[in-house]
């Protein structure tokens, strides 16, 4: 048995999402876990380009607008200088892990102490579904209309398995948002990186697998099956690092 | 003669396909044309408009403040746009989404059932062509014979039920407009 | 006669790159100029071009340097903060004296500001495109035609000069779909790759180098030269429409989808008889400095320069010509905002009727 | 109690397939935005697990407890 | 009185930020600014402000653009290239109407160019320093101390504006060591932070959001907002030096190092009997349009624009005033190559004495 | 028993470097290996921006000098029209792993076919010695006069590494050129991804671990046994990835 | 009176922080003086100049084309500046690795080995303090005491030994120029 | 045979530190560039192994057999 209740961080009115949209998910599980925390007034969105923009007009919290790719910049200017907030940037895989790669790399290399919560549609919503880094193979989009083709656009880039790769970070996991159990692992998630945040453990990195159904031309619940079968077999869930009991560093 | 047409609605409901075919067959009819979406965020929340100049002689501004015919989908696309319709203007109203049309009298409404009458036709997804239909049908706007060439080379390739069905509406919406002539 | 297709503006510029033999492509998705990469996508691999999506505008564009430092035709385009993005990429095309097309569908700024259309970037396509003071040419087209026949010819001038050119359109005249004539496909061999590129396919057998830097006295000459390279643009390569501008007494100054909102009202107003006429900057770099200069200011009462941006960008290049000789109104919308032709007919006719505010 | 709202709902379906007492479907009724939302079928078969909610994209369903013992 | 040091230009603009209440400075190495960067990297720390080494000049801007959200007064320097990779971001802090400091000590270009001093970034400052039609407060500081008490003086613009500010002085200017004497530190407390910002130490407890998107009425008013604030800076802040100008028949206009060089030029002339003056914009945005505009051309016979960069960038700002009321001369040396005093006095004496060319 | 004679592929002149500057040594390296596979004429070199531009006075192949970080990028562009040509960059630290850090990491997973070498001298020699994101823990540079801190600036990036994350290369490797068997090592290293290159396998990655004497403040053979005890233990040489015998990619 | 210095060497030869002491000596006896470093990349192998200005009034440019005195410490920037010497100027050339000085007859040339001197004192970066100290003894430029106090600020912190060493080079090139004097 | 060319060499140092017959010294003669620059010692040590021009940054060592058997 179980309770559920809407957050106030979202506002009381539909939001800008395409039915269906896990974008629409995410933001709520986001929304959920603050209040769990009681982090309402503390936090502060970062609000990168990309359908992730429609929450401009959705998120009840203080955020900031900023631009394309760069939102780990501007949160780490956030967090420098006010480290007592809930700072977290809000992402999508165009943003994330094309134009901002250098970014998110630099900022997760610095363990600079926020938490990035990645949603990966494999595509880019916003502009019309253009392929993204992490498009898979073989799936159309409108620059590339007959599938991905690795041999000239390279293969769908792994964002957390980067990052591990990095000493600073001290959580970085992958959850899907197709089904309850992905959800509910996902809220667990998120709740865990912004506790890690608050105790000043360090970067925090939680990715979440989303859908886009307007731009991969599917009803909602088609997209989850395809999820299942096509994205969560490549993109697999599951916590990369988890140093999130072991002591802050100096 | 100079028409400006505003399709408007919202996301997903095949405006922008509407003001397509009706610009490329007035084209096809050795008129000048000039289609402009209103593009915008790729979410199907939000709302669609196109403008259509359809004119004699070369159109030199596409951008008209107002429209000489409205067709409007839904009711926030009544609401958002009903004033740029022209004195002596047409309104097309999708009366299964577009409750509050109360009709200007310096205009002429005709409100249809499109959705209902699509899901009779067999998809929702041909409203627009009834939409179409009915505005041939009232207006002359362009000839029927080819805009149903301009489906033929739109739907003909994909799958001939597709084209039936369109060729359907068609002709439903074309019966409805003519009501109005 | 070239064929003839209901074209988008933005296909329509794809395609006739195509036609003008450009064959690489990189670029990175932005709104309103999608379509230009997804046509590319497919058209270029097509004619044995490549298509790159880059990672970034600034990827995008240092992979078109490098293209083009191999005398292959390139070519990038994006919106404004796209645009942006590429300046330092731009300046060292300019500095690497390197042909290539950028084009720039423009839209509301500044900032992420709005995807709708906007002249807002009128000043930095002409006077700042990135850092060091170099220019590029400027064309500003006002119909998908002339955007076919502006990038069909883009190349020749970008080679002429070994300098980047910027097609500068706004996202109306990107996404507007309208009639044109395709001109044909032009056939390039190896013979023709440029003598100064870093291809061998050409025969070349002695070293190659194209180089962003130099050593400071060599930078001057180059600037110096860069500098001549710009008067002589303004002698040679100025295109402007100039539309019942003989006995106008009022003149509207407006480019691109502006100027064509704009000359729906100068016919309206010559229709009341009212003297008004247009002068159409094509060539937004060099500007048609004569054409407003050489004006009868005996007789023109007034200048109108109709912008689809606030504040007017356009204000100072027109005012330096017209040098107080006569008043310089401004009418524009900005933002996003359209202008429309009502709107712009309404501003002109209270101009000319005394009603308008001079903004000089 | 799971309380649906129904001008929240965008109709993506997503409660009605994870329910797991297949107690939810779509309803005949448009909301505010033209959509068709999802109905009750028996509530008495509700086990408030909440997972309707869970998967809700909208935050258009609310759970409570107390509708059953 | 201050506090007295012999230091670098670059080192000088450091302190006085410092002292100006700067608490957050992001950038990237680039010659010749990384003065500013090493001397904020542990006197940021002492005075608990933060210092970040961005990944890059674009990262860098925008940890300004989070930092001064947050109502921290922020800050970023580079130069040409850099700055040209900023210019998204700098348009960003205009959209979202953020203040924050933008320092360019500039070198030779196009390009990569060169690292030696140059001039050639001004129609980048003042015309674009990124898409969208925007602009900025651009200081041009003459020496250390000027540089100094301009960027003491910068965040109350910014903050008051809530616009960003840039400081464009050249790599002479940031290198040279002379005598400053510096401000005392100015305190802030929490009390401070601007109401806007999104901070909660200020003891806001709504809901604070900062954009750097609007839907388009809104934006198209706030295009209009600007519009009138740099109207409003023409009248109120305009920074302009006069030397001997009542009665010079011949005006120097320089900024910055040309103007230094320049003023000692016109200084000997003086000695010599020449009637020769000197105009020096502190402000070049809000250019000091009167002060040429207003001279009485029944006796200045010609205009001397002396500038360390060919082809020269003010001309049009001047040309724009001079209205063809006498010539307008060019002088300059550009790519790294250094302007000197013979050379400037050479080249205005012959104008002067009727050898030079009229290059308007 | 051996012979060495010196490249055409570098001017007859003394190069621009500082006495005992490991790029020098890596640019003769270079130049050998093009000189062994008589692709002189071929090659054609991707002069970055850092001290790697002092080869522009001194490297006799065809060359473009392209802009700070983005040479993976105009690589690109070069080896897209031009495939037939040897290409490969040659890039600092500061080039690649911070400014750059999306470009290199964006065209190795698109597996472009070129070859990147990456001189790894843990600063920013030609600005004048600042941090740069492989300057190692403590380590003293113009931006951190204490030394660098984890907890501010992160940790050194490991480039190898990080790229062996991704699918597409054909080849990572780093050596050391600090002693004759890390020279000989690189230079069939060298060799191995250029004719990978040549065959068209894909991207192929040389990380040359070298110094600084100028900005470390050391003498140069200070320098090589500074590598032995900090550099080495840290970056350590190896051959992270190598799918060169491996049949080429569609 | 105003004086313009212009200092040049390879990078490594304490070219600038000779330039920067003189400039600093200068205002601690209430003159002004500006510094102007030729900044470049960082390698050693280039060439290093920078230049001082001195004057009893502020200075306005720090441009001068020509110099009144030039101190060059090797052959290259012997060869690359001579010309910007003025007439009447004096030239001081480390002899040690300018070898072409053949002195124009409006100037006066100072050679000194100044590089030999070092290793003399013991360590030859003391090369640009015995420089210093030829040119104060031959031009009264700053006063030698003065002059001290700088070096005492600069080196006394670090250690007595390299103080001494610089106090004992000083006066050594103190002494060879008063020759010249 | 090992020729050096003076005129390239930087006295760095390193040829002389690896040569494995430690027969390289520096010089006490001045190259153009001011540089003391390394002489051999002893040619007939020599193993012709080339790890001194594998070390040498400036490519200022030829090494070529022959001159031993
Ligand atoms: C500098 C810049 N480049 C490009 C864009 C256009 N743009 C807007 S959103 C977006 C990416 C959307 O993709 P993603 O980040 O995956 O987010 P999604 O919409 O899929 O959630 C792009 C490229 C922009 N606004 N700014
Ligand atoms: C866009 C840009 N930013 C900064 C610079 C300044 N810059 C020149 S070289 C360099 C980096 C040098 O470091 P690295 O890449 O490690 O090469 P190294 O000199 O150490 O070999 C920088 C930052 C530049 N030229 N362009
Ligand atoms: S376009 Fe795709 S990602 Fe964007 S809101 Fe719609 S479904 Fe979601
Ligand atoms: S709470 Fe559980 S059982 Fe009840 S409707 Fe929701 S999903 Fe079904
Ligand atoms: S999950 Fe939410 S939005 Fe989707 S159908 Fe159910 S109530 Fe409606
Ligand atoms: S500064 Fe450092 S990296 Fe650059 S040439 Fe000198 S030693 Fe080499
Ligand atoms: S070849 Fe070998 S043995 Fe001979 S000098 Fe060189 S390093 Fe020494
Ligand atoms: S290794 Fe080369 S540069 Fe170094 S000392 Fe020996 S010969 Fe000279
Ligand atoms: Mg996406
Ligand atoms: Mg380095």
């Amino acid at each position: 048995m179980a309770e559920y209740k809407r957050s106030t961080m979202i506002a009381d009115s539909p939001s800008g999402y395409c039915p269906g949209c896990l974008h629409s998910l995410a933001t709520r599980l986001i929304s959920d876990v603050i209040d769990e925390l009681g982090q309402g007034d503390n936090s502060l969105n970062v609000i990168s380009v990309g359908c992730s923009a429609l929450n401009l007009l959705y998120w009840s919290g203080d955020y900031l607008g900023v631009a394309h790719g760069r939102a780990p910049a501007s949160a780490t200017g956030i967090k420098r200088t006010n480290p007592e907030r809930l700072v977290f940037t809000y992402q999508g895989d165009g943003d994330l892990a094309a134009i901002g790669l250098a970014e998110i790399m630099s900022a997760a290399n610095r363990g600079e102490n926020f938490t990035v919560i990645f949603a990966n549609n494999q595509t880019y919503g916003m502009t019309g579904g253009q392929m993204a880094p992490t498009t898979l193979i073989g799936q159309k989009t409108t620059t590339t209309i007959y599938g991905r083709d690795p041999a000239t656009t390279g293969y769908p880039m792994k964002m957390c398995e980067i990052l591990s790769t990095l000493e600073a970070p001290a959580y970085i996991a992958r959850f899907a948002l197709n089904n309850p159990k992905g959800v509910r692992d996902a809220r667990a998630g998120i709740k865990k990186a912004f506790e890690a945040q608050l105790a000043g453990k360090g970067f925090t990195f939680v990715e979440l697998l989303t859908n886009c159904p307007t731009n991969w031309h599917m009803t909602p619940l088609q997209t989850l099956d395809y999820m299942n079968t096509n994205t969560i077999p490549y993109f697999k869930p599951g916590v990369y690092r988890d140093r999130t009991s072991e002591e802050a560093g100096a | 003669m100079k028409q400006t047409f505003v399709f408007s609605g919202s996301g997903g409901q095949g405006i922008m396909s509407a003001g397509i075919t009706l610009a490329q067959t007035a084209i096809a009819m050795g008129r000048h044309a000039t289609y402009l979406p209103e593009y915008g965020p790729e979410q199907r929340g939000g709302s669609a408009k196109c403008t259509v100049v359809i004119s004699d002689d070369p159109i030199v501004s596409p951008l008209p403040r107002r429209c000489d015919i409205l067709i409007t989908m839904n009711e926030l696309s009544y609401r958002k746009f009903e004033e740029d319709l022209k004195p002596d203007g047409v309104l097309l109203a999708n009366s299964c989404l577009v409750k509050s049309a109360e009709p200007r009298d310096d205009i002429t409404l005709i409100s249809a059932a499109v959705d209902d009458i699509a899901l009779e036709v067999g998809n929702p997804k041909t409203a627009n062509v009834i939409l179409l239909g009915i505005l041939i049908g009232a207006t002359d706007v362009v000839r029927l014979d080819v805009f149903e060439e301009s489906l033929k080379v739109k739907f003909g390739a994909k799958s001939p039920e597709v084209l039936a069905m369109n060729l359907d509406a068609l002709s439903k919406g074309y019966a409805l407009g003519q009501q109005y002539k | 006669m070239g064929e003839k297709r209901f074209m988008k503006g933005n296909e329509a510029i794809a395609e006739a790159a195509v036609r003008a033999g450009c064959r690489f492509f990189a670029g990175y998705p932005i709104t309103p100029q999608n379509e230009i990469p997804e046509y590319l996508s497919w058209r270029l691999p097509e004619v044995g071009g490549s298509y790159v999506q880059g990672e970034s505008e600034i990827a995008s564009v240092n992979m078109v340097y490098g293209a083009a430092a191999m005398g292959t035709r390139s070519m990038t385009s994006s919106s404004g903060p796209g645009i942006s993005l590429k300046a330092e990429g731009i300046s060292y095309l300019a500095a690497a004296m390197l042909p290539a097309l950028i084009v720039n569908i423009s839209r509301g700024g500044p900032g992420l500001g709005s995807i709708q259309p906007a002249q807002s970037d009128y000043l930095q396509a002409t006077k700042a495109l990135g850092h060091g003071g170099f220019h590029a040419m400027v064309f500003a087209p006002a119909s998908a035609q002339e955007a076919v026949d502006v990038v069909y010819e883009a190349w020749d001038y970008a080679e002429r000069d070994r300098n980047p050119v910027l097609v500068l359109m706004d996202g109306c005249l990107g996404n507007i779909m309208e009639e044109v004539e395709l001109p044909p496909m032009r056939e390039f061999t190896d013979e023709d790759i440029p003598e100064w590129s870093l291809s061998r396919r050409n025969g070349r057998d002695y070293q190659g180098n194209i180089t962003p830097i130099y050593t400071e006295p060599i930078l001057e000459g180059l600037n110096a030269m860069a500098g001549e390279m710009y008067k002589a643009w303004e002698e040679d390569d100025v295109k402007v429409e100039e539309f019942l501008v003989e006995d106008a007494e009022y003149v509207v100054v407006a480019y691109g989808i502006a100027a064509r909102v704009a000359k729906e009202a100068v016919m309206e107003l010559r229709d009341k008889g009212f003297k008004v006429g247009l002068i159409r900057p094509i060539t937004l770099y060099p500007f048609p400095k004569k054409s407003i200069h050489d004006l009868d200011y005996s007789r023109v009462k007034g200048i109108i320069d109709v912008e689809m941006t606030i504040p007017a960008q356009m204000h100072d290049d027109i005012a330096q010509q017209v040098m107080e000789r006569c008043p310089i109104f401004e009418y524009g919308r900005s933002g996003g905002c359209l202008l429309d032709d009502e709107g712009v007919y309404e501003a002109i006719y209270d101009i000319v009727t005394g009603g308008g505010a001079d903004n000089g | 109690m799971v309380a649906i709202n129904a001008n929240l709902c965008k109709n993506c379906g997503y409660c009605i397939k994870f329910c797991p007492k297949n107690i939810l479907k779509t309803g005949t009724v448009r909301n505010r935005m033209g959509q068709f939302y999802p109905v009750m079928t028996d509530e008495s078969l509700c086990i408030t697990c909440a997972i309707c909610a869970t998967m809700c994209p909208e935050g258009a369903i609310e759970v409570t407890e107390g509708g059953k013992a």
